[in-house]
Order: C-alpha cells, then structure tokens, then sequence
C-alpha cells in the first residue's frame, strides 16, 4: 500500500478529472490545481493545454510558483503567450473546457459565495472576491471548484450571497467529492480516510448520493510524478 | 522630448477623487513606489481599477485614501493571506466595494479604450452580482431578442504602470507577463510609467519590436528602481517577504505611516535629477 | 501533434456558404494559394470579411464563389486600381457589399472574439450607412440614455491567415504587420494557417516571444511557400506586379481559370508530403 | 522663382496644415499624405506623430513605399507598433487630431461619398468604400481629405449617397483647397496658377467665399526636402 497525505489524493483525484486534449485555466492562488494540470500533462493528458493569468501555454515546469500561480515564471517556462484577457474570451466562446475556481460557501444548489457574508454593501465580512468565477463557472465546459476546508459553515442549505452558478462540475476537498448534477451537488465519491458520517457531520446540508463509492487512491507512479515535478510541495500550500 | 519627472512631481498631478488603473496583478509589478508617494501625498477619495488587487489597493486602504474598489479578486495569495486594511476599510462603509468578474473589470476598460458607454459581456449570466450593482444592467439585444449583459464602461483618469525599462520619451517595455497594463494604457486619458531603468534611444531602438506602450500615448516617466517593492519585478526582484508580512501585521494609523515612511529613501533614491543610463 | 495538412485538403473542409476571415490587408500577405484553391474547388456562397481586400476578394468575385463581402474597402492600391470583378459582381447583383467603415469589421470581430452580439461602436454617427444596412441600429444607453451605435458581430467560420513562420502544431508567427490577423485568429471557430516554412520545435521554442497565434488556437498548418503571391509577404517577396496587371485586364471566365491554373504547379509545391525544415 | 508641380504644391500645402505635435493617421492609397506627413515631420513639425494601417509609429523613411501606403517597410522603419484597430480606439477616445481621408463625391454641405453611384442595394458604380471614413471623420479632431480630380462630377450639389460626414476640415484639389465652416464647404485659397473663373467652373455648386486667398507656393527648403525624403515621387502617384 502507497503513503500519500490527504494533499496528494486530492492533486491526484484532480488530475484524474482532466481528458488528455482539454483546454484548462486555474487563476491566483491555485498551486494545488496547478500542479493537478501538470500532473496530468506529464501522465495521461500530455495534450492538455494549461493555461494562467499570466499567460505563459503549457509551462515546462511549475517548480519556480513559490508563492504565487500568477508569476512570470510560467511565462518563462511557457512554449508560447496567451494572457488573462483572451482565455476569458476563449471561455465565452465556448472553447475552454475545464476551469478552476474556489469560493469560501457552496449550497446544495450548487450556488457559490466568494463575495461577503451578510448585507452585500455594508458586509459583516468582504471576501476576496469570486476573480473568473461569474464569467467562468456560467461558460467553461466544466467548472471544478477545489476547497481546503469542509465545514458545515462552508457548506450549507443556502448560500448568504449568490457570486454565481452556472456549470459546476465538481467540488473536491479533504474529504469528498462532490459532483452537481440533475441540479443538486450530490456525493460522488467520499475519500478513503474518512466516513459517511464524519463527511455529513462536516456537510451543512443533507448529503445526496445513491451508492458510496470511494476516491480513488493516488497511484505509485503518480506520487513518484509529484514528487518530481513538485519538489517544494506547493500542492500543500493551503494546508 | 523627455518626459522624465520626480516622483513627488508626478504624483502631485494626481486630483483628489481620481479614478486610478493600476498595473501589474496580485504580487507582482504593482506601482508600489507611486501608491506610497499618494499615500504620502494624503490623497483621497480614489477610486481603484484593477483585475486582482493586493498590496496596493490594501495600503491606501490604510491610508485611508480609497474611496471604491473595481476590482475581481482583492486578496494576498495563499500563503500571505487576506487584506486586512481593505477588509477593513469595505466592513466599517470606509470604502465601497464594486465587486466585478476580473473579466468584467477588462471589459469596462475596453469600452473606455473605444470610448463607448458600455461593453457587452456573455459570460455574466446568474447570480446576485448583476442585481446588487448598478454598474451592471441585462437589456435584449435588439437583434436576436435575447437578454444579453452589458457592464458599464470604466475610464480611469490615470493608468498607472511599473515597467522595467523606458526611454525618457516614454516608449515602455514590459518584460514577462503584460496583466492588463496595456489595456489600461490605452483606457486611460493620461498614462505615467513607472520604471526601473531609464534606458537610452538607441537601446529602446535595438529592442523596439517589445514597447508595449508607445511614448506618444504617455505623459510621464518616473524612474524608481525598486518602485515595485516589495510585490515582485521580473527580472529584476522577487517578492521582499518581510515586509509583506509586517504590513499584514499593521494595525494602527501612526505604523502604517511609519511603513511608508521607512520606503522613502528607496523611493526616492532618484529624486536629485540624476540622468542615469 | 502534427496539424500538417495539404492544401487541397485543408480547403476541402470550407462548406459553401462559410463565412471567411481573410488574414493580410489590400496587397499584403493575403492567402492567395488557399484562396486559388477556393476556386479551383469551386466554392460556392461564401462570406468574406476583411477591412481592406484586394485581390484575394477580386479573385474569388471572378470565380463566382462569392455571396457577401463585408469589408470597408475593396480596391488594388493606386498604382493598380479600382477591382474590376468585384465590381462588376455587385453590380450586376452577384455579390452583395455590405459596406462598413474598417473599424466596424473590427468591432464585429471583437464581438465573434468575446461571444457577444454586437459591439457598440462610438464613431459611427451620421450618414446612410446606418440607415440602409441591417447591421448597424442605433440603441439608448441604458446608463446615459444617450443614443449608441451597434454593429452586429460577425462570427467566422474560419479564419484564414498566411504567415512567414509556423511549426507543426501551429504556433504561428507572422514577421511585419500583423494586420487584423491575431484579431481574426480569436473571432473564428476554426484556424487555417498557411506558412511560408516549417520551422523546427527548437526554432520556434527559440522564437516563443513573437509566437503570435498559438498552437491550440489553430485547427490546420498547410506549407505553401509563395502562398501570398502576387501579393508581398513581408521578408519573403514583394508584389508580384505583372500577373497582378493580368488579371486586372482578364474578362472572361476561361481567362479567369487559366489564370489560377497556372500557379497550380506553385501552389502544390509541397503536396507530396515533403517534410520541410 | 521657385519650379514646383501641382503634386509638389499639393503635398506642401497638406504639409503646412499639420502642427508640431499632432497624432496624423493616413491609410492605403495615401501616398501624398504620407509624404507630407514625413515633410512636416522633417521641417516644423518634429513631434507629429505619424500613424498609418501598418502600425509602423514614425517611420524613419518612406522611400521604400512604392506602390502601396500599407506596406510593411513602414513597420520596419517605424520606433514602435501601433496597428490600425488602435489607431481607431484612439480616435475614438478623442486622440487622433488629424486623419487623412479620401472619397469620389463631396457636397456642399459636407456630405462624403466613396461607396455608391446609383441605388446601395443595386449600385449603378460601386466605388472601393470609404473604409475608415465613416469612423473617423465624425471623431478625428481635423479630417483632411486630398483629391486629385477636381470636376463637376466630383463636387456636387447633392451627393448621391451620405456615407459619413462630420469633422472635415479641409478638402485640397489639384485646383484649390476648400475649408468647411459654418456648416458649408467654403474656397479657402486657390492655386496660384488657376483662376477663380476655372475652379468655379470645375465645381458642381457656387463656390463660397469672401476673399480670394492663394494657396502658399512650397518654398525651397520645402522643394529641397522633399527630394531627398520623396526621391522617387511617390506624392505623385495618383497624376
């Protein structure tokens, strides 16, 4: 049996999500998808094309993203320049296939919050904002929302504000996947350390699911990839 | 024609109420040097543009000389954090909050670069944004009939931009990723350039195929090595860490000041007229 | 993943009845050989768009493949004059003009490029273009109440662009202006590069700085060097002028077929899947 | 005395209308302008900011723009790029002081028209268009257009069709130049080798006016520069 901790399943399990060919952007603050895309281009989707705010198509390396996943380093290592202004024109056409995008409150409904907690122009909280996602999740093929945290504050009945919705595919964190269809965020699989229980227990709505299906575990060959092309380990980064 | 100016010259160009663009993107080649000299100036009342928004929208949120805030994503990375002079600043009514898509903050500065009232936008579509702000408005197209989103157009008074390199007449290189400062340069009814290096006309010649913002669209050039600090300049500097982390730690009025007073020898470390090449 | 394709086979893709983005500009760098094969294959309803054609529209008027032109301009530059068969097209009701003003075809690209309906555009005030055509309506600004003109998008089928430089997967460079051509590149549904040379992964990697249309954008990379002749292709040749005074004086459309005919020999140079570095 | 030729006249006169410091626009077709735009920039008018269709800022040279005024040459020997749909924005946003501009019919009352004799959906004459006419005329600050005919067929009473109208300035002819004030298209000053009785005899309308004025002859310098900066006379391709 692999030794792998709750960051690399869920790099893995992302890049499990992601088809050799697609069209992918994630935004600021995203080195856990970051290193998912280049997972994935370095195994089975050497065609995919991984796009940035910075603009820098298919980066040969994501070793240099310290602290940011909007640095010129992506540039740098960038086989050609396609910047923030015409990847969100891509998604408007139709044409970018998966985004990634965060959020700090998701409902059953698959609405997201990343605005403000209480009154929108007197906020008891300002959030950082949602950045692509109220362009991007209503136009991107498939919208694929990463969180850290799960709590039952994070998701809940009802979200405080509508940032946006749209087509939201799937929400991983530390303990689930959550897959929205037929108009619902229902459980699609849970991961293998945890339990139906604790994953209620941490979920502020009633989970919907037909079976329970587990995550799939990071493969040996996908931990040994990780360890090289993320040496630094920015897939943790949020931990 | 040189546009060479000071520092404390050109920032005193800048009106009380101003609407500002400001360059680069989260931690990187925000015109850092600029925005503590209108801090320093006591400026107030701005009104901020900016896709993603860090240091700088957070610092005059400190300084309390922000009135609103058009922007995507206001927010440190991961592992700085939140903003929390412009949290702040947003929770007690300080400064107004225009929550936009970073998208719908790139398509209010193209309609300003053509000069029409608004822009339409396909991907704006759901939720509460459109509904709480009346910068956003969903007409039918006249035709097809279909509801179609426009965002009304943002025209900064001033783009402010940090380039590594700029002749005296203002011809700007942008080395690594552009963000949206060429957007703004060309939204914007006066352009200033911040710089690193004041190179000569025969280098901006050997190298004219990389300007990015041509001299006849700007107004003036500020030559600040280090004017990025401590966000980081490509090719030149990375983040500086500590004081990033310090000013996330800043509570009082009187640090703050203290903050940006400790920057003004570097700040204007090119301030005696200098021509350095 | 090659994208290398002959050019019958690339224009065997083009349904009658596609609209066309012409890359280039009057008698620049426009994609003859694609546009010779066009007729060859005898093409039928097309819709072109281009701000300022020459040739390329003339060509395909006198081969009776057109439908539309949305353009601003249509005519050789000076020294050659006005386009005889695209003026005898739409005056005999062949071909219909839809005239705009240059920059209205760029608004309405920009408009296929954000997948919007329309563009506003500021410019287009006064004068019978906005009455009799279908495209322009003139709306209130929700905002301002101010009257606004719109010009519908147009959506390209495909694009089609001839460049100096391409690799295999369609990183595209083009040397000299660039024209409407990156613009164009983003409008289309689907990219057809046509290119001077090959050029090697390791030359393009060494030249990733002026990639001007990257290789995911692009859907077919067809080698046809003097794909642009007669017109010029900057650092490669200049117009070609005497077959372009030919063609001027041709009236009958035998003439017209010997005379794509004769760059057959040209225009297939590479057919035999001669792989070119 | 000084030996000059109509074009030589043309291209001086559209010279002395342009100010130090202005930002000119001139496209295809244009040789004349293009001259006199690069004369003024040679004699008083060193910070005239020459744009053309090509993108090529300033260029250093026009010598290499042989048959065309769109060409690449002047990218190369232009100080930076800035292309054609820029150069729209700019007038646009109320930037661009002068544009050169052409046209097959003009009116008394200001009216353009380079795209129809006869019916525009069934034209009798389709002319090439006015291609960025019908933009920039309304927003340049100045709108000169040069023409080379001068008859009756070209200034009329009426145009056949209105393709734009607006900010037009000055209209300059192998004739005259005429100047729009007050809503009217008025004489501003003649050749000097034509007569009152000859232009109003090439023009379609009563010519307005309420002094004769002749039009300034180019002076050596003028005469010599353009030798060396024009030595192929491509200001006068259109005769």
């Amino acid at each position: 049996m692999v030794n792998y901790r709750i960051s690399d399943l869920m790099t893995c399990a992302i890049a499990d999500m992601l088809e050799d060919g697609e069209t992918v952007f994630h935004g600021v603050s995203s080195q856990m998808p970051m290193v998912a895309m280049h997972l994935a281009r370095k195994l089975h989707a050497p065609n995919l094309v991984h796009l940035n705010i910075p603009g820098g198509v298919n980066p040969g390396t994501v070793k240099q993203s310290s602290y940011s996943s909007a640095g010129a380093d992506l540039v740098e290592a960038g086989e050609s320049y396609f910047p923030l202004d015409q990847i969100f024109d891509l998604s408007m056409r139709g044409k970018l296939d998966v985004a990634f995008l965060g959020g700090v409150q998701f409902d059953v409904n698959g609405n997201v919050n990343a605005s403000v907690i209480g009154d929108y122009h007197k906020p008891k909280v300002r959030l950082p904002g949602g950045a692509g996602s109220a362009v991007l999740i209503p136009t991107a093929k498939k919208a694929i929302i990463w969180r850290t945290k799960h709590d039952p504050r994070t998701f809940v009945e009802k979200v405080n504000f509508v940032t946006t919705r749209g087509n939201l595919w799937k929400i991983i964190t530390p303990l689930c996947v959550f897959v929205f269809k037929n108009g619902k965020l229902q459980l699609d699989s849970i991961h293998p350390h945890t339990t139906l229980e604790e994953v209620q227990a941490q979920t502020g709505f009633k989970l919907i699911y037909d079976e329970i299906r587990y995550t799939k575990e990071p493969t040996a060959r996908q931990l040994q990839t990780l360890r090289q092309i993320d040496p630094y380990d920015y897939r943790s980064t949020e931990f | 024609m040189s546009k060479l100016q000071s520092l404390k010259k050109a920032v005193e160009t800048i009106a009380d109420q101003s609407t500002l663009a400001l360059g680069g993107n989260v931690l990187h080649r925000a015109p850092m040097a600029f925005v503590r000299e209108l801090a320093r100036q006591e400026k107030s009342g701005l009104k901020l543009v900016k896709t993603a928004g860090a240091h700088d929208i957070d610092l005059l949120c400190a300084a309390g000389s922000v009135a609103t805030v058009d922007a995507g994503f206001v927010s440190y990375e991961t592992v700085y954090g939140l903003p929390p002079h412009y949290r702040k600043a947003v929770q007690t009514g300080m400064v107004k909050a225009n929550e936009h898509a970073c998208y719908t903050v790139i398509s209010a500065l193209r309609g300003a670069s053509a000069n029409v009232p608004f822009m339409p936008v396909s991907g704006l579509k759901y939720g509460d944004l459109i509904e709480h702000n009346d910068y956003f408005v969903v007409v039918e197209d006249p035709f097809t009939g279909e509801p179609v989103t426009l965002v009304r157009s943002i025209f900064p008074d001033v783009a402010v931009i940090h380039v590594q390199q700029c002749d005296e007449e203002g011809n700007a290189i942008i080395a690594g990723p552009k963000f949206e400062d060429v957007l703004m340069s060309r939204a914007a009814d006066r352009v200033i350039i911040t710089t690193e290096q004041i190179v000569s006309p025969f280098q901006i010649k050997q190298n004219k195929d990389k300007i990015d913002i041509p001299a006849f669209l700007v107004d003036a050039v500020v030559h600040v090595p280090g004017g990025a600090a401590p966000t980081s300049c490509y090719q030149k500097y990375d983040v500086d860490e500590q004081p990033l982390r310090k000013f996330l730690g800043l509570k009082e009025k009187q640090e703050v000041a203290e903050f940006i007073k400790n920057y003004e020898r570097k700040d204007y470390q090119q301030e005696r007229g200098t021509r350095v090449w």
